[in-house]
């Protein structure tokens, strides 16, 4: 891993667990938001390869629906979230398959397709899915033992942040092997890749379906935070959201996902106690300025500034 | 606060993030008289349920401050920190999180989805914090748990349905077939169970010609609608509500296809100013309880009165139902700490003195008088009747109103709704009281 | 008429034009002549504003065409054939034709009267005017994206290589229409890039040689 | 049985008409600007608004029945022809040469913003205004009562629209030019061609088919938060399926979906919700670029 | 004479009209280094095309080392033992010239392996290896933006090599290089090819270089191979020089 993401990465976790401390009703937004870096995480996989998927709410879904679904025979979190990611490994395959064929907008609206049909699934089965209203999970218990809600929500945080540093660190190590480093190469030309004897498509379903288990297993953890889930979830525009923060954070490296689920939950928050009519229009307009001013997101900000510093040093 | 929050740069947020909760030093357990009562209230504020989750915010604004000029409850000032539950359930259940563990309420006010209300209640058990659920429909609620520190203020989805049921039979008990259409989501769902196994107990054998679910958020029903006037059912049956059920008056009204069938439509109190005399008269309404500003028994007490007259003049609308429940909600909470207090010798009551003193609470609110059973399940009677057009009003106004008791459509304490209703009979008919025409 | 004064061009970062000087006079026939990649397009391209130029000057009749953004030059009166035909695929042949000098906002008369001078030198695009630019062999396709620069290009025509691709037949054919056209239009100055010089021998005054980005006087 | 086919072929028509009057804006910035416009649905949203608001003006007038149509136009022109130049060149002028996935974002950004404008301009109470339903009456099929809104106007619209644009793109020279660009942006420059300018009109034209969508869909529809929303998804499915920036091509899968919808709602109700993603999936199975689409040629 | 490596027989491809190759018949043998020349657009890029399975010929066949290859994917045909560089060379420009090579090698080696660095051990010692052939190795750590044309030619071939192949096919190895740097690129090239045993086509305008460096010579010209033999009695042959004038001569430069 980049040495350069040590200092930050450790930076950041002790921030997250001091706030935390400091704050308790953070570990929970802090959790949703580590979650959701997960999911981001498979979404900048994606960006590497140059593709949009505005449909990974479905995999946070999947995962999601299957900690509750499988929640009354199963409860514990160390087998729901292995099988969560499961669950999205294995629908990503099957979606991936279909899926990977296809480039840039087509992709982008295929992904969107899916993951509308199965938010329709989910309104619909409503024998199954209680529709709406959504299945409540059950506080399951962790290696085990039944934890009280406090102990449990840290033990749920700071096991997400262990997974969030492990699997950043797993996918920074994709990147930079020679599958990481093809995902370039179908953003630009793909045919490169053919000409090495590499299949494309097949690049590409990898990393969809790490995205995928990402997905799924950010999913899973969201369902262990909230302990009730529901459709919207899967709704398209929590899949632009995921974009959004992928943008917000910064393709550039690991920490983007995490460091942009973070700001974008904790701008979410302050902006709807600021101006409750109006919250959604302050994040368009973090978006939009972000865009327009620093299109590398946060972390190119912060490697500007750290660049800086060293060019002064 | 605010001025914290207008900052935007992550430094900012992140240093606001650290000092806040330190700016609020408050004890778990506040024995003492606050200084202020602190008010989650959780609401649609974008969103189509946003028709509902706006009037309901205006009316909480509207009665904290007559409540506030009246020296508050028991003295002390209430302040109202809304959220919106609009995005989801992660983003809810966070927000009230902070609205307890950072800004220190001591009450919520919980949601109008249904979603919502079931993933607060348990929240709210295990962060300890009074909660009243002021809107959602569910029955699920207090039928699948129990909660010590969750009250509701109103009734539920079943005897919502039930009463328009029975007022159909008692109305048109001549009717063979039946179609309904209902938005395709949880609600729309629920509460056709709950019409299907009631019909089904008190009229076996009529014929369903359709089940119509179009997408929630639909914005044309023409196509349903010509199904629907090819099929020409006695009853159409819709729950639908806001700019669906608006859109699906206008749409029908339009095709004459309030001429072929009688409508029973649970929830077109809150549509009737916007639809105005689009809706024919005879068509069967309902409020989600005994709601309506000119309340036949009600309309005339100065408190309903001057609210009407307040909200009118504020909002220049008529308050429909969501306004009613956030008055009851707000009306019980009062009563629930008034009782209190004075219960612990005029001291402050504990959360759980105070929710304690909520079950079982009798309280007066706009339209008269409700109960709060032992398991926290509001009881209010159901006012159903069918559209008149007068010349006092530009839309139409509600006739042969019947006021149908709790004990008539409410399953008891320890029982299913949806079993329940299995088990109503043609009897139950006879059991309903008399009509009450409208009265300028 | 036109000079090229240092002019330099990065792409992507890569210097493509060196230093570019080269001069067309009124009525003049220039070749620039120089392998694939030399940077011919690419000179044609900076004339026309399609890249921006990271040093140097071009000037036509003594106005910097630096103030001129690219979609205007054709209203100097110049007219540009691109390497690849370019045609609009969808358009037929008469409207390829007619779109640059309508899109000048030309009155209908003038319109007509250049058509008719542009049928004039090259009569067999006329055979096929009404067919679908998509549809056009290759050589058909060279003789429209010729026909459509002399559309514009009453003063100066830049022709990209315009004989690449093509069978010695057509080239021949190709190199006749040229030759037809320096007598009907003796005023008119053109540049032509090509790889191989000996084609253009005849019907150039002067040439250039292109290589590298860098460009000397030569003669064919 | 034949009836019912024929009702639903008729609900499956005007349905149909709703879809393409959406689409074709966004298939339209598409095929020029290359910019899938998340914004189209809040366009659609304001478009829908205007009209309605103007719409009760012209109700209160006293040339009432005679307004009820124009005021649709009117309020189209007026949303798109503020705010189409408006977002092109404050916004998206700045990002034509950024990545797709950052000028979808820029849209999405400004969806989200145009969400709440709308909110905080028109409040959250459905407005709803059909004057220009009742102007044109009712028309019996059968014994089914339509209205002729339904039935002829907004068909022919559509229509009028699909061969409008038709005609505008092929035969006029501003038309030319737009397509001229969409072929090739640097020959048509070399053409003499402001493609910037191409990109304004282009961009306020679509914004104003959009709004149009939104007031011809205003008299028989309630305007509610989110009403947006919906949209967007539906016109972007029209648009994949159709083949990019193919407007032929939204005008069929425009009918597919509408038919298709009809025929779910009367046989099958359940599939009513997924039925434009199924024709989407099945369309780019087979045809990988659209009904419409050409396969870009792949560079070596 | 033994089996030829790659066979070609009646090959025909058109594009719009243009025939770009019109019934090429193209033998290989193992250890050949052959030269193509013909006019622009005379269809040796895309004999280059099909061979490589870019492009399906219409009608014809092409046997490589026996096996029919044609229509294959590229990637089979990679996997097969063909190679090709390009007339713009195919660099990952955010990558350095050591990872365009690595990726190479690990594209014909341990691509599937997810969390094991590009650049391990067997890997950066393979592409340094093939660096230093190529004369790479002090540009091993520039980015593939940083390197003049010939360099990046040099890369583009030395990634081509990563791929093992028994048959190079390069598109115009010298052009868009200046003269003078020609002819070193060239006895690299050849010398790395030498060294390896790899049999080799190139496309090329450069009569010097041809001249030079080719065995065989194959005049293309209008999708038809016009001529095929020696340079030197190629080369005098009329009728090429009639037909193949498009080919820069040298004499330009007077």
């Amino acid at each position: 891993m980049d040495r350069r993401l040590t200092l930050p990465t450790l930076a950041a976790a002790t921030t997250v667990v001091a706030l935390a401390i400091a704050a308790p009703w953070l570990k929970f937004v802090f959790t949703v938001a580590l979650a959701k870096g997960l999911a981001v995480l498979g979404i900048l996989l994606l960006l590497r390869a140059g593709q949009v998927s505005f449909g990974h709410a479905l995999y946070i879904a999947v995962g999601a629906y299957t900690v509750a679904f499988l929640r009354p025979a199963i409860g514990e979190v160390l087998l729901l979230l292995p099988l969560a990611a499961t669950a999205g490994t294995i629908v990503g395959f099957a979606v991936g398959l279909f899926v990977a064929r296809y480039r840039d907008i087509f992709f982008g609206m295929l992904n969107l397709a899916f993951s509308m049909v199965f938010y329709s699934l989910l309104e619909k089965l409503y024998a199954y899915t209680k529709g709406t209203d959504g299945i409540r999970v059950p506080r399951p218990t962790i290696g085990g033992v039944t934890l009280d809600p406090v102990a449990y929500e840290w033990a749920v945080l700071v096991g997400t942040l262990a997974l969030a540093l492990t699997l950043g660190w797993l996918v920074s190590r994709f990147l930079a092997s020679p599958l990481g480093q093809a995902l370039p190469a179908i953003k630009t030309r793909e045919t490169r890749l053919e000409f090495a004897g590499i299949s494309a498509k097949r690049v590409l379903l990898v990393a969809y379906v790490a995205s995928a288990a990402l997905a799924g297993l950010g999913g899973g953890i969201i369902a262990c935070t909230t302990l009730h889930v529901t459709p919207l979830l899967s709704y398209w525009t929590h899949s632009g959201e995921l974009v959004f923060i992928a943008i917000l954070g910064g393709a550039g490296s690991v920490l983007g996902p995490f460091l942009g689920a973070a700001v974008y939950e904790l701008v979410r928050v302050y902006a709807a106690a600021a101006f409750p009519d109006a919250w959604q229009m302050i994040l368009g307009a973090v978006l939009l300025v972000i865009i327009l001013f620093a299109a590398r997101g946060l972390w190119g900000m912060y490697e500007d500034l750290v660049l800086r510093k060293d060019r002064r040093a | 606060m605010a001025k914290l929050t207008r900052r935007t740069t992550l430094q900012a947020a992140v240093a606001s993030t650290l000092a806040l909760p330190a700016l609020l030093p408050r004890q778990a357990i506040g024995q003492q008289k606050p200084s202020e009562i602190r008010l989650g209230i959780s609401t649609f504020l974008s969103g189509p349920a946003s028709v509902f989750g706006v009037p309901g915010r205006n009316a909480a604004d509207l009665l904290i401050e007559q409540f506030n000029r009246a020296g508050g409850i028991g003295g002390v000032p209430i302040r109202s920190i809304v959220i919106d539950e609009a995005p989801g359930v992660d983003f809810l259940l966070g927000e009230c999180r902070r609205l307890v563990q950072n800004e220190g309420v001591d009450v919520m006010l919980a949601s109008i989805s249904s979603g919502s209300c079931l993933a607060v209640a348990p929240l709210a058990e295990q962060l300890r914090m009074p909660t009243i659920l002021w809107d959602c429909g569910t029955q699920r609620i207090f039928e699948e748990a129990s909660y010590r520190y969750c009250v509701r203020t109103q009734a539920n989805a079943v005897p919502e349905i039930v009463a328009p049921l029975l007022y159909l039979m008692k109305i048109r008990p001549d009717f063979r077939t039946l179609a309904v259409l209902n938005q395709d989501y949880a609600w729309g769902r629920d509460s056709w169970a709950i019409w299907k196994a009631a019909m089904d107990a008190v009229k076996p054998g009529v014929r369903v010609v359709a089940e119509l679910f179009p997408r929630f958020g639909a914005t044309d029903f023409s196509t349903e609608i010509t199904r629907l006037l090819a099929l020409r059912p006695d009853v159409i049956f819709s729950t639908s509500w806001g700019g669906e059920l608006d859109t699906f008056i206008r749409q029908a009204a339009e095709r004459r296809l309030f001429e072929r069938s009688t409508f029973v439509l649970p929830l077109v109190e809150s549509s009737l100013e916007r639809v105005g005399k689009t809706l024919p008269e005879g068509v069967i309404v309902g409020g989600r309880g005994d709601h309506w500003f000119l309340h036949p028994t009600a309309k005339d007490t100065r408190i309903l009165k001057d609210f009407t007259a307040a909200y009118r003049q504020r909002f220049n609308l008529y308050p429909i139902y969501p306004t009613f429940h956030m008055a009851q909600a707000l009306y019980g909470l009062k009563a629930g700490y008034e009782k209190a207090i004075s219960a612990n010798g005029g001291s402050w009551p504990s959360r759980e003195q105070l929710m304690d003193t909520m079950r079982g609470l009798e309280f007066a609110h706009l339209t008269g008088t409700m109960k709060i059973r032992e398991d926290g399940q509001g009881l209010e009677p159901m006012l159903i009747g069918m559209t008149k057009h007068v010349n006092e009003y530009p839309f139409p106004v509600i006739d042969r109103m019947v006021l149908f008791p709790p004990e008539l459509t409410m399953n008891p304490i320890g029982t299913k709704g949806l079993d329940w209703v299995r088990l109503l009979t043609p009897a139950s008919v006879q059991r309903a009281p008399a009509e009450i025409p409208y009265r300028a | 008429m036109l000079t090229l004064e240092g002019v330099d061009v990065a792409i992507a970062g890569t210097r493509v034009l060196r230093g570019v000087d080269l001069r067309i006079d009124h009525s003049g026939r220039v070749a620039l002549v120089g392998r694939n990649g030399a940077g011919k397009t690419t000179t044609l391209r900076a004339i026309m504003g399609l890249v921006p130029l990271a040093g140097g000057r071009i000037a036509f009749e003594g106005q910097d065409l630096g103030a001129v953004p690219a979609h205007r030059r054709t209203g100097l009166a110049i007219g540009y054939a691109p390497e690849e035909r370019r045609l609009f695929s969808s358009f037929t042949v008469e409207e390829n034709l007619r779109l640059p000098a309508e899109v000048l906002g030309l009155p209908a008369a003038e319109v007509a009267r250049r058509l008719d001078k542009t049928y004039a030198v090259l009569p067999e695009i006329a055979e096929f005017k009404d067919r679908k630019a998509g549809g056009l062999s290759g050589g058909q396709g060279k003789m429209v994206a010729l026909g459509r620069a002399l559309m514009t290009g009453t003063k100066l025509v830049l022709l990209d290589e315009p004989f690449q691709g093509l069978a010695p037949a057509l080239a021949r054919r190709y190199a006749e229409t040229l030759m037809r056209l320096r007598e009907a239009e003796p005023e008119l100055a053109i540049l032509i890039t090509e790889s191989n010089p000996d084609l253009l021998k005849p019907m150039v005054d002067s040439a250039y040689l292109i290589e590298r980005g860098e460009v000397h006087p030569t003669t064919l | 049985m034949t009836l019912l086919l024929f009702l639903a072929i008729l609900d499956g028509l005007a349905y149909a008409a709703q879809v393409f009057m959406v689409a074709v804006g966004l298939t339209l910035i598409f095929g020029v600007l290359r910019i899938l416009n998340v914004a189209h649905g809040s366009f659609f949203a304001i478009g829908g608004y205007v009209a309605a608001t103007l719409g009760t003006w012209a109700a209160a007038t006293a040339a009432a029945p005679v307004l009820a149509l124009p005021v649709l136009l009117l309020a189209a022109v007026m949303v798109g022809g503020v705010l189409g130049p408006a977002i092109e060149r404050l916004v998206l002028a700045r990002i034509y040469t950024k990545e797709h996935v950052l000028q979808l974002l820029v849209t999405f950004a400004l969806f989200m913003i145009l969400e709440d404008v709308q909110k905080l301009v028109w409040g959250v109470q459905p407005i709803f205004q059909d004057g220009p339903v009742r102007a044109l009456g009712q028309v019996e099929v059968g014994d089914i009562i339509y209205t002729a809104y339904q039935l002829y106007l907004l068909p022919g619209v559509a229509l009028a629209t699909l061969f409008g644009l038709m005609w505008f793109l092929r035969r006029t020279l501003t038309g030319r030019v737009i397509v001229a660009v969409t072929e090739d942006r640097e020959a048509a420059t070399a053409m003499g061609i402001d493609a910037n300018r191409v990109y304004l009109l282009t961009f306020t034209v679509g914004t104003v088919l959009a709004a149009l969508g939104g007031a011809l869909a205003s008299p028989t529809t309630s305007l509610v938060p989110g009403v947006g929303v919906n949209m967007i998804v539906l016109s972007f499915a029209v648009v994949a399926t159709a083949g990019l920036g193919q407007i032929e091509g939204a005008m069929l899968t425009a009918l597919l979906i509408g038919l298709g919808r009809s025929v779910a709602v009367y046989f099958a109700p359940e599939f009513e919700v997924v039925i434009p993603y199924i024709i989407m999936v099945a369309v780019l199975l087979i045809r990988p670029h659209g009904l419409f689409g050409r396969p870009e040629l792949r560079r070596v | 004479m033994t089996a030829p490596l790659l066979s070609a027989r009646g090959l025909k491809i058109a594009f719009g009209g243009v025939k770009a190759a019109d019934g090429i018949d193209l033998d290989i043998a193992p250890g050949e280094f052959v030269a193509i020349i013909g006019p622009n657009g005379a269809g040796k890029t895309t004999f280059i095309n099909m061979t490589t399975g870019y492009l399906r010929p219409h009608s014809g066949h092409i046997h490589f080392d026996g096996a029919e290859i044609t229509g294959r994917p590229p990637r089979s045909i990679v996997r097969r033992g063909i190679a090709r560089s390009f007339q713009i060379p195919q660099l990952f420009t955010e990558h350095t010239v050591i990872e365009n090579v690595a990726l190479k090698v690990a594209a014909h080696g341990r691509f599937w392996r997810p969390f094991r660095p590009l650049l391990d051990a067997g890997t950066a010692a393979a592409a340094m290896r093939l660096l230093e052939q190529f004369g790479l190795a002090g540009v091993a750590t520039a980015r593939a933006t940083e390197l003049n044309e010939g360099t990046r030619k040099l890369t583009d071939i030395a990634m081509a090599m990563a791929l093992r192949p028994r048959l190079l096919l390069m598109d115009e190895p010298t052009s868009g290089v200046a003269s003078a740097e020609k002819f070193g690129i060239m006895d690299t090239l050849v010398a790395a090819l030498r060294a390896e045993r790899v049999t080799a086509v190139f496309v090329e305008h450069d009569m010097e270089v041809v001249e030079r460096y080719a065995d065989r010579v194959a005049v293309w010209s209008q999708g038809k191979i016009l001529a095929s033999g020696p340079p030197a009695a190629v080369l005098s042959d009329p009728a090429v020089l009639r037909e193949v004038i498009g080919v820069e001569t040298g004499h330009a430069h007077a």
